[in-house]
């Protein structure tokens, strides 16, 4: 086992920690954080990183086998979805009439709806 | 001497917790679209780490396929939150 | 209506989900997929622009007979087996066969293979039918 | 013909990267493929507008420069989420603020709006119907003004170059 | 694969869809079925009958033709009632079993069918009674 | 020719399910559609009956479907399977050519051709399959395709759709629990034996049975495989969804339904309880018995209550099936033989009943018996035809149901079961009862109020209505004039169902790729 | 020919030559009755060619394969009682088609008439000489059949419904009875075959010892007493006056109402001689003979009357048949055949007047009749004739069979001993008074008094010769049997009566036998007949207050009560049973599945839990089941629906996800993709239907669902723990052979693939059949809206 393989192994392990944790932590967000919104922040984008982390972290381990590359594969799809759902969601959210938390301290959207809606 | 897979898993199946959490108590339906949508991203996680532990690109098939038919799943619920209708 | 973000992604997820549909049917023998999963994917893309574009403006360009695509399906795997009568053997009597192409080397012909192909149509067919004939019913 | 071409190359790769093993055999097959995929929906794909190969490759050390921007920023957006999520009590001033945009192509605009989702505390919610203005949800929405101005001098920058 | 706690959980499935099968909002009704199909599919996995922990998928490829044995006996003396398949001695099998993997399969699908059937159906019911209340869909008594 | 006939029972299957997709595919071409499909159902009958032929000859047809022996799924044709695939196919064939001009035209072109070939399919399927889970696989099929039938529209649209979509959720949900029941059963029944195929459990639960080890469960197996067939043929208390269906669907296909599709579920307790559970039989045989005579009463008080034509049918088909499960019941060779004779005579007459219904309500233009009268002036033929059916139900000579009723009662009474035959002989009474009453409220007494429901439509019944309705009646009564061969089939029937051991020789002595 | 064949021919010629009678009508128009009356001479000539073969004491048997599996031949038997029988009914089938052709308007459907007159005579003579017990049946139900449908024959008339619909419920439910009995005769016996029991004496004996002798005696004797209109069953046969005179004649008065006593006469050997055919047989003719001849008196519709008369007349037959005793068996054998066939004379006789007299008058009412002997001289003479051979007057026939009743009676009371040595001649000539009353009555109402002109025609004649030559036929063969009584007797009745007891018989029948008990008898009948007549209208005055002050002593009444309530009845019945509700019937399906479940639990098994439980499961496992239950409560619980669906969308992810741990990628593909899918289905159906409906469960119906739901899933849970305990030894699954056989017979790796497309491909096959058929069914259900309305 070379130096390499070993440093390979390392960051590997280390990519998969990290992103462990920062799936768990995506999540704990869902409970901690106050609305949707802030939600979403977790999950799109700690939980997305944490996800890609981890795929990240096997491509390491095996390299370009098939295992691998798909893993590449399914964390950059991960990455160009994630947002997008949140933006679905979130504009949803809104038109479906979810408020902002009380600590919202502004929301432009609501005024740009209104105004539509008035014309 | 608890390994590796067991503990990520474990870890990983904790993280699925407040995903049941928002599904089941929302309170809204969006907070628990994304919910379901956190989850997918979970277990696709799990996969991953499946796959690698038993060295087979099997689960990692499993993992694409949820990663796609989560998001068809999370933009065709948000449209229908969106706009009332699906197609 | 969906936002251009959206529908930007979903472009680009087109292509290749139903690239990797092809590949998971291709696969099914050897790997998890197969023909029903293959197609399911294929129809869950198909549904996903359905969604994201509407029903209407994607049937202004790509409207195909979904009743086809199954009925295809369905005379392809019943024809697949059917074809081993000619052969002298009984229905669905499976081939395997092993052919060597010049450049990509050996590849294993089934006919199975070309009955799972009939369980993609018809997977595909059937449930793009089903989505249209909802979604046309206003 | 020449987007033809190289929408063929790119699903060649595609096709590797989803069947798992990248070999030159499978991104011939996947290059065989790739017309009958893109043929049906070809309106989706602006095949009128003409296409320069040259255009293409000027652009990729601007996307490079701009994926390494958005991994940077993706890392610093995920610490300062994490550390929201693990303060013992949630202190936060979120809100919703309009961004102007000066991106026009729906490449760019679905650039910008996934950059500023996947960047810090920053997330897309909608995007006007002129297409000019994004709606962007801040968890700190406590300068709506500065917010804007780093997306606009920041982020919105990379993509012009690269997508546009 | 004969693990209790899989089967109560199985077992509490099936308790929780009957009772959802007993609602008289249609959707929820379709939401028991639902569950219900959900617990068979486990069931009938969980019925896989021999312990083995691999993915039925043979790994190694040694050249077409290449066989895992498992020492397997294929022909059946009726008169002497050994039926096959027999265990040779000494040899065990590595995977889990692929059948019922293939027989749920087959009842996912089927359960998809029917669900989209009844889903449609119940909208179809819906536009025609007006309601979604299931015990006023009884024109049809006596 | 040889190897021609070799394929027969797979071709029965298979060429349906092709003919589905050819149909689908031939939507634009409606008349070569109609032409191909009852050339194509007509080809189906005579393949059926050379198969019996073949099986009456040359003994019980195995087909390894795949040539993989007992461990693909297996094809089985015994007396009883192609008997019943002889009455399957013929029953499609002129439920079909009655459709012709009974079905409206789109829904003719579009869906229902396909839909009916499936149907086909997976009756001939289930009938013919030695494999236990196929079986579940091909009652699925039943179960969608007749869905989607009960729903096809007719000419006129005389039931009202909110009725057809009650009426099919019903039966839907219903059979879809009964499917939940049966895949618990064949999934246990795997995990005992650790096979699908029906000789195979059979053989092994015997050896179980012999060396002492079989597992209680497989009682509590067994009783689940009750509740699946009794819900697919309707006996009490699982017949709740057939009044509702049968009545609902256009008429060809009530025929259809109550002529073959219930018999499915007595297919499948005869194939199941004397193949598979032989040596647990003793424990049901009380249980089928008063089932059935619950089944016979409630099915015969109810139809008596009944002023719809169609309904008071499907009333009457659940408490003749009740007449046949109670020759399951009381077992051996002559009951089965009589069951057997009962179920081919119930088969055909409430299938031209059913037919002629079709008829009659187009012709009232309602199904409620009340707002007819008279009409066997306007239409003497259907009148005569209904006549036929009506008496071969309610027992009468000279038609197929009293031979039926005649062996019935004798294997009950020589078996000494006089509590049960006469239960089932004061119901027979009730069948004279309800049968006559509903053909002299139809045909005879005063024509109707025609200010209030107008004159009886003008148009006559086409001649490819009315010929099958003849050619069914005239089964009947040949049936009923001489019983012989029927009987002695059934006989022969009968004995291959007590005595599975050929069966279960032809299944298993199979060379193993 | 031989008799067999000519047998065989006079039954079913008939038949094949009434088939033909549509074709037939082309070519004779309206004179078919001539057709249909050669048809029965046809038959009569062929049964005289047996008769003369019967007469020389040679019975006639044989048979064709018909049924052999079932042990039931096409057997014909003749001997001196169905010979009897069989020219009784050729030879009134003659005279009745003769008498139609005038009878019956040209307008009429004459085809269905005599059609249906030559198929009922067809049947009749089916019956009498049938050789086995099925066979009869058959032709007996054909003979109610067409009674039914000749009853109906005026089918737009509700009261001919009603009237036919009364007859086929009672004779052909009757006569099912019948065949029990019949069957369990077959079950005694092993055989069908009515001259095999009847040639065996043993098996005679062996019947009569049998527990269950009684039971079959009274089956068959329901079969009989419907079909004779006797006790209770006598309520259809006035109601069957409704059908066209010639038929009332031929069918409801000489031939099929008679088919009753030819049942009684044929089992006499078999059951006769014991109390129970004496109690039974003889105790329900005397009932119903007293019963309805005083109820003809009630009666003002001249077939009414006749009607009632029939009933009391075929129960004297019925009495006369069951006078048996261990000592003298079938004491009244002889007198009852000798009246019989004497009955059917002039009761066919006065039938056909009676059709003169309606065809001439237009009514039917006696009340508006009187004097018309002026004007249908000739009628009247036959009326006369008729009517006084009823009531027993010499030198008629009916006074020879009336003294030989007498006779009888007195014999039986002797035998019987005190105080049936009185009552039994005592009720015997209380029959008599009656039938003499009514048949004065017959004549008189019509014939003699005024003549009440304003209800009646004004020119009122003696018909054509077409109806009066059948009609003074019949009164012919009533005087010439009343005067030369040994012609029929020693060719008919003789052996008749000896194939009945089975022993030579010589009979004496002479006008004049001095001053006999029986004489006395009969001039105490003619005494108190005349002192009765006086008070015939106030009889018959009470009658109807009595009857109209309660009218519930009446069967009638119950049977119109039952026929009318049936459908309120069984409505509540059905509409209790079928409430509609859905969730009724999936309770019912559940419930019946966990009795059955109860019961192997109940009767096998020892120990319900197995021994070794297996609850070893790694925690991330664990927790998943945990999450599972949770999500599906969630999908259960939560009310609306789009969180419900989303929750059971978790949990389908979740049933992947466990698929994963079990091994299963493609059953966790397949699971995350259906999953996804169903849920967009789901959608596009929610989309359409607001949710607006909200259930309020109540904790009755809390507690009742979740005891189901427990059971259920406590049944679940025990069958998995137990089936799950691995495969009973020695056997293996067959998945060993798919895991061995996947690569090198099929060529795939992916072993659950293998089987899905190759091993077990067909049931694939099915698969996506049923997914086209759920593409199909939508599209039907879309397409299925009633188009306008
Ligand atoms: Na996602
Ligand atoms: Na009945």
């Amino acid at each position: 086992m070379n130096l390499i393989d070993i440093s390979l192994e390392i960051l590997s392990n280390a990519f998969l920690a990290i992103g462990l944790i920062f799936v768990f932590l995506g999540m704990l967000g869902l409970v901690r954080l106050p609305d949707v919104y802030n939600r979403l922040h977790t999950t799109t984008k700690i939980g997305t990183l944490g996800a890609f982390g981890v795929m990240m972290s096997i491509l390491l381990k095996v390299g370009f086998s098939p295992i691998g590359v798909k893993a590449v594969t399914v964390g950059l799809f991960l990455l160009l979805t994630s947002p997008i759902a949140a933006h679905m969601i979130g504009r949803a959210a809104h038109r479906h009439g979810v408020c902002l938390c009380q600590e919202s301290v502004i929301d432009e959207y609501e005024k740009a709806c209104a105004l539509k809606n008035k014309e | 001497m608890i390994s590796m897979l067991t503990l990520s898993l474990t870890f990983m199946v904790l993280a699925i917790i407040p995903c049941i959490y928002r599904i089941i108590k929302g309170p809204s339906i969006p907070d628990r679209v994304i919910a379901l949508d956190a989850m997918t991203t979970v277990i696709v996680v799990m996969l991953g780490i499946y796959s690698f532990d038993q060295g087979s690109v099997f689960f990692m098939d499993v993992a694409l396929v949820l990663s796609i038919i989560a998001f068809v799943g999370t933009v065709t619920i948000a449209k229908y939150l969106d706009e009332g209708v699906v197609l | 209506m969906t936002t251009v973000i959206t529908k930007t992604v979903t472009k680009i997820c087109l292509p290749l989900v139903i690239l990797f549909s092809i590949s998971l049917l291709l696969a099914g023998h050897n790997n998890p997929g197969g023909g029903f999963i293959g197609g399911v994917m294929f129809a869950a893309v198909i549904a996903l622009t359905y969604v994201v574009f509407g029903l209407d403006h994607i049937k202004s360009f790509f409207n195909p007979d979904w009743g086809n695509w199954f009925a295809f399906g369905l005379l392809l795997a019943s024809l697949t087996a059917f074809a081993a009568l000619a052969f002298g053997h009984n229905f669905f009597r499976s081939a395997v066969e092993f052919l060597h192409l010049p450049f990509f080397g050996e590849v294993e012909l089934v006919s199975a293979g070309l009955f799972d192909i009939g369980v993609y149509f018809v997977v595909i067919g059937s449930l793009l039918f089903i989505f249209k004939n909802v979604g046309d019913d206003r | 013909m020449k987007r033809y071409i190289s929408y063929a190359v790119i699903l060649g790769l595609v096709w590797c990267f989803v069947h798992g093993t990248i070999s030159f055999n499978n991104f011939v097959l996947g290059l065989i493929f790739a017309p009958f995929i893109i043929r049906p929906f070809k309106p989706l794909y602006n095949f009128k507008q003409d296409f320069s190969f040259g255009r293409a490759i000027k652009k990729i050390p601007a996307q490079a420069r701009y994926f390494y921007v958005l991994i940077k920023e993706i890392i610093k957006a995920n610490i300062i989420v994490a550390k929201i999520v693990l303060q013992p009590k949630i202190n936060i001033k979120p809100g919703i603020i309009a961004v102007p945009i000066r991106t026009v192509t729906d490449l760019g605009i679905t650039a910008i709006a996934n950059t500023i989702t996947l960047t810090p505390g920053t997330l897309t919610i909608d995007i006007s119907d002129d297409r000019s203005v994004l709606y962007v949800h801040c968890i700190d929405a406590s300068d709506p003004e500065a917010v804007a101005r780093s997306i606009r001098n920041d982020l919105e920058r990379y993509v012009l170059e690269a997508f546009e | 694969m004969n693990n209790t706690l899989l089967s109560l959980t199985i077992a509490i499935l099936f308790g929780i869809g009957t009772f959802m099968i007993l609602r008289r909002d249609i959707v929820k009704m379709i939401i028991g079925l639902g569950i219900l199909s959900h617990a068979v599919n486990l069931l009938i996995v969980s019925t896989g009958v021999f312990a083995g922990t691999k993915v039925p998928i043979i790994a190694d490829d040694g050249g077409h033709g290449a066989a895992e044995v498992t020492g397997t006996i294929f022909n059946d003396v009726l008169s002497e009632n050994i039926l096959a398949p027999v265990l040779a001695a000494g040899h065990s099998v590595h995977y889990v079993d692929p059948l019922v993997q293939a027989l749920v399969l087959t009842a996912i699908v089927i359960s998809l069918a029917t669900t989209a059937f009844i889903l449609i159906l119940a909208y179809r019911i819906y536009e025609e009674y007006g309601t979604t209340d299931i015990s006023e869909l009884r024109r049809l008594w006596g | 020719m040889s190897s021609f006939m070799q394929h027969l029972p797979i071709l029965l299957i298979a060429t349906p399910i092709l003919m589905a997709a050819v149909t689908v595919m031939l939507r634009p071409r409606p008349q070569f559609q109609k032409v191909l499909n009852i050339a194509v159902t007509f080809a189906l009958v005579i393949l059926s009956v050379l198969l019996l032929l073949q099986v009456w000859n040359e003994g019980i047809q195995v087909y390894e479907v795949g040539e993989w022996g007992k461990y693909g799924v297996i094809l089985v044709a015994d007396l009883l399977s192609a008997g019943m695939v002889v009455l399957t196919a013929s029953i499609s064939f002129l439920s079909l050519v009655y459709s012709l001009d009974y079905i409206e035209k789109r829904s003719l072109s579009s869906s229902y051709f396909p839909l009916f070939n499936l149907l086909l399919a997976g009756l001939n399927g289930s009938f013919l399959t030695g494999d236990i889970f196929n079986l579940f696989v091909f009652f699925e099929l039943l179960l969608l395709s007749s869905c989607g039938l009960v729903i096809a529209n007719e000419h006129g649209g005389i039931t009202k759709s909110s009725d057809k979509m009650e009426a099919t959720f019903k039966y839907l949900v219903l059979n879809m629990l009964g499917s939940i029941v049966m895949l618990i059963a064949v999934s246990s029944l795997y995990a005992t034996t650790g096979t699908l195929n029906m000789a195979d459990i059979s053989v092994k639960l015997s050896a179980m049975s012999a060396a002492g080890t079989m597992p209680w469960h497989v009682f509590a197996i067994a009783l689940m495989f009750i509740v699946v067939f009794g819900n697919k043929a309707a006996i009490f208390p699982l017949h709740y969804w057939l009044p509702d269906v049968h009545p609902t669907a256009p008429s060809p296909i009530s025929a259809m339904l109550s002529g073959v599709l219930i018999k499915v579920g007595v297919y499948g307790m005869l194939r199941v309880f004397f193949l598979i559970f032989r040596d647990t039989m003793y424990i049901f045989q009380p249980v089928i018995i008063y089932l059935a005579l619950a089944t016979i009463i409630v099915g015969a008080i109810s139809a008596v209550a009944q002023t719809d034509v169609k309904r008071l049918l499907a009333y009457s088909s659940v408490s003749q099936i009740g007449y046949v499960f109670l020759g399951i019941g009381l077992g051996g060779i002559y009951a089965i033989t009589a069951s057997l004779v009962f179920l081919v005579n119930h088969a055909i007459a409430k299938s031209m009943l059913f037919l002629s219904s079709g008829g009659i309500i187009h012709h009232a233009g309602t199904r409620d018996m009340r707002k007819m009268g008279g009409m066997v002036d306007s239409s003497p033929l259907l009148a005569l035809m209904f006549l036929v059916g009506a008496m071969s139900i309610a027992g009468l000579p000279p038609m197929g149901g009293f031979i039926a009723k005649l062996v019935l009662f004798d294997a009950g009474i020589i078996g000494k079961y006089y509590f049960e035959i006469g239960i089932a002989l004061i119901f027979a009474v009730f069948t004279i009862f309800y049968m006559f009453r509903a053909w002299l409220l139809m045909f005879w007494g005063d024509k109707r109020d025609v200010d209030k429901y107008g004159e009886y439509s003008s148009r006559k019944a086409s001649p490819l209505v009315m010929i099958p309705i003849i050619v069914l009646a005239t089964a009947i009564l040949v049936f009923g004039l001489y019983a012989e061969p029927l009987i002695s089939l059934a006989t022969a029937t009968a004995g291959q169902i007590l005595d599975p051991q050929p069966y279960i020789d032809a299944v298993l002595t199979r060379v193993v790729r | 020919m031989d008799s067999f064949t000519a047998l065989t021919l006079a039954v079913f010629l008939p038949f094949v030559l009434a088939g033909i009678l549509p074709v037939v009508e082309k070519v004779l128009k309206s004179r078919i009755g001539w057709y249909a009356s050669a048809v029965a001479l046809l038959s009569f000539v062929l049964v005289s060619q047996v008769a003369s073969s019967v007469i020389h004491g040679e019975n006639i048997q044989g048979s064709l394969s018909w049924l052999p599996s079932v042990g039931i031949d096409l057997s014909f038997y003749g001997d001196g009682l169905s010979v009897m029988f069989g020219l009784i009914v050729s030879g009134i089938g003659i005279i009745i088609m003769l008498y139609s052709n005038e009878y019956m308007s040209t307008r009429e459907d004459l085809p269905r008439y005599y059609q249906q007159l030559l198929f009922f005579m067809g049947s009749m003579l089916g019956v009498v000489f049938s050789a086995n017990t099925i066979q009869l049946f058959i032709f007996w139900e054909l003979t109610s059949i067409t009674s039914f449908m000749l009853i109906g024959y005026w089918r737009g008339r509700p009261l001919s419904v009603y009237g036919a619909t009364k007859s086929l419920l009672l004779t052909a439910s009757g006569g099912l009875f019948m065949l029990a009995g019949f069957l369990l005769l077959h079950a005694m016996t092993g055989t069908f075959d009515i001259p095999a029991i009847l040639q065996s004496e043993s098996t005679i004996e062996f019947i009569k010892g049998h527990e269950l002798f009684i039971i079959t005696l009274i089956l068959v004797f329901i079969g009989a007493a419907s079909k004779s209109a006797q006790g209770p069953f006598y309520i259809w046969l006035p109601n069957a006056m409704e059908a066209p005179t010639p038929v009332s004649a031929f069918l409801h008065s000489a031939t099929m109402v008679k088919a009753g006593i030819y049942l009684v006469a044929r089992i006499h050997p078999i059951f006769s001689g014991t109390e129970a055919w004496f109690l039974l047989v003889s105790g329900v003719g005397i009932i119903t003979m007293i019963a309805a001849g005083f109820m003809a008196f009630r009666q003002t519709d001249i077939k009414g009357i006749l009607a009632y008369s029939t009933i009391s007349q075929l129960a004297y037959l019925m009495t006369m048949y069951g006078y048996t005793t261990y000592q003298h068996p079938g004491i009244g054998v002889a007198a009852a055949t000798f009246h019989l066939l004497n009955h059917a004379t002039f009761k066919a006789c006065l039938f056909l007047v009676a059709g003169i007299v309606a065809h001439e008058t237009a009514t039917r009412d006696i009340t508006k009749m009187g004097g018309l002997r002026k004007e249908m001289p000739i009628t009247f003479v036959l009326a006369v004739i008729g009517a006084l051979a009823m009531a027993g007057i010499p030198p008629l026939n009916g006074f020879l069979s009336k003294e030989m009743f007498y006779e009888t009676s007195l014999e039986m009371g002797a035998e019987l001993g005190a105080p049936f040595t009185l009552i039994i001649p005592a009720l015997a000539v209380l029959g008599g008074v009656l039938t003499f009353a009514y048949s004065i009555k017959f004549i008189d109402g019509i014939f003699l008094g005024k003549r009440p002109s304003a209800s009646l025609p004004e020119h009122i004649h003696d018909p054509g010769w077409i109806m009066i030559l059948p009609t003074a036929f019949l009164a012919a063969l009533i005087i010439l049997f009343g005067l030369a009584p040994s012609i029929p007797v020693h060719n008919i009745i003789e052996p008749a009566a000896e194939a009945i007891i089975l022993e030579p018989l010589d009979l004496h029948v002479q006008l004049w036998h001095g001053f006999t008990p029986s004489l006395m008898m009969t001039i105490t009948t003619f005494l108190l007949g005349i002192l009765i007549y006086t008070r015939y209208d106030s009889i018959a005055a009470w009658q109807n207050r009595f009857n109209a002050k309660h009218p519930m002593i009446s069967i009638n009444y119950f049977y119109d009560a039952a026929v009318d309530n049936a459908k309120t009845v069984t409505f509540g019945f059905s509409s209790r049973m079928q409430p509609g509700t859905i969730k009724t019937y999936i309770t019912a399906l559940l419930v019946l599945m966990l009795v059955l479940f109860i019961i192997p639990i109940i009767l096998l098994a020892s120990d319900i839990i197995p021994s070794s439980l297996n609850f070893d499961i790694p925690l991330y496992e664990g927790i998943v089941f945990f999450f599972m239950i949770v999500a599906a409560l969630g999908a259960a619980l939560l009310p609306r629906y789009i969180p419900a669906i989303i929750s059971l969308s978790g949990l389908g992810y979740l049933v992947s996800l466990l698929f994963i741990y079990l091994q299963a990628p493609d059953l966790a593909l397949t699971q995350v993709l259906v999953e996804t899918l169903g849920t967009i289905i789901f959608l596009l159906a929610i989309v359409k239907i607001p949710q607006t409906f909200k259930e309020h469960i109540t904790p009755a119906l809390m507690t009742r669902d979740l005891l189901i739901a427990s059971a259920v899933a406590l049944t679940v849970f025990i069958m998995m723990i137990n089936a799950t305990q691995g495969i009973v030894p020695p056997f293996e699954s067959l998945s060993h052979y798919f895991i061995e056989k996947s690569l090198p017979l099929a060529g795939g790796h992916n072993i659950v693939n293998v089987i899905i497309v190759d091993f077990r491909g067909y049931d694939t096959l099915g698969e996506i059949s049923v997914l086209c058929l759920a593409a199909l069914g939508v599209y039907n259900l879309i397409h299925s809206r009633g188009e306008e309305e």
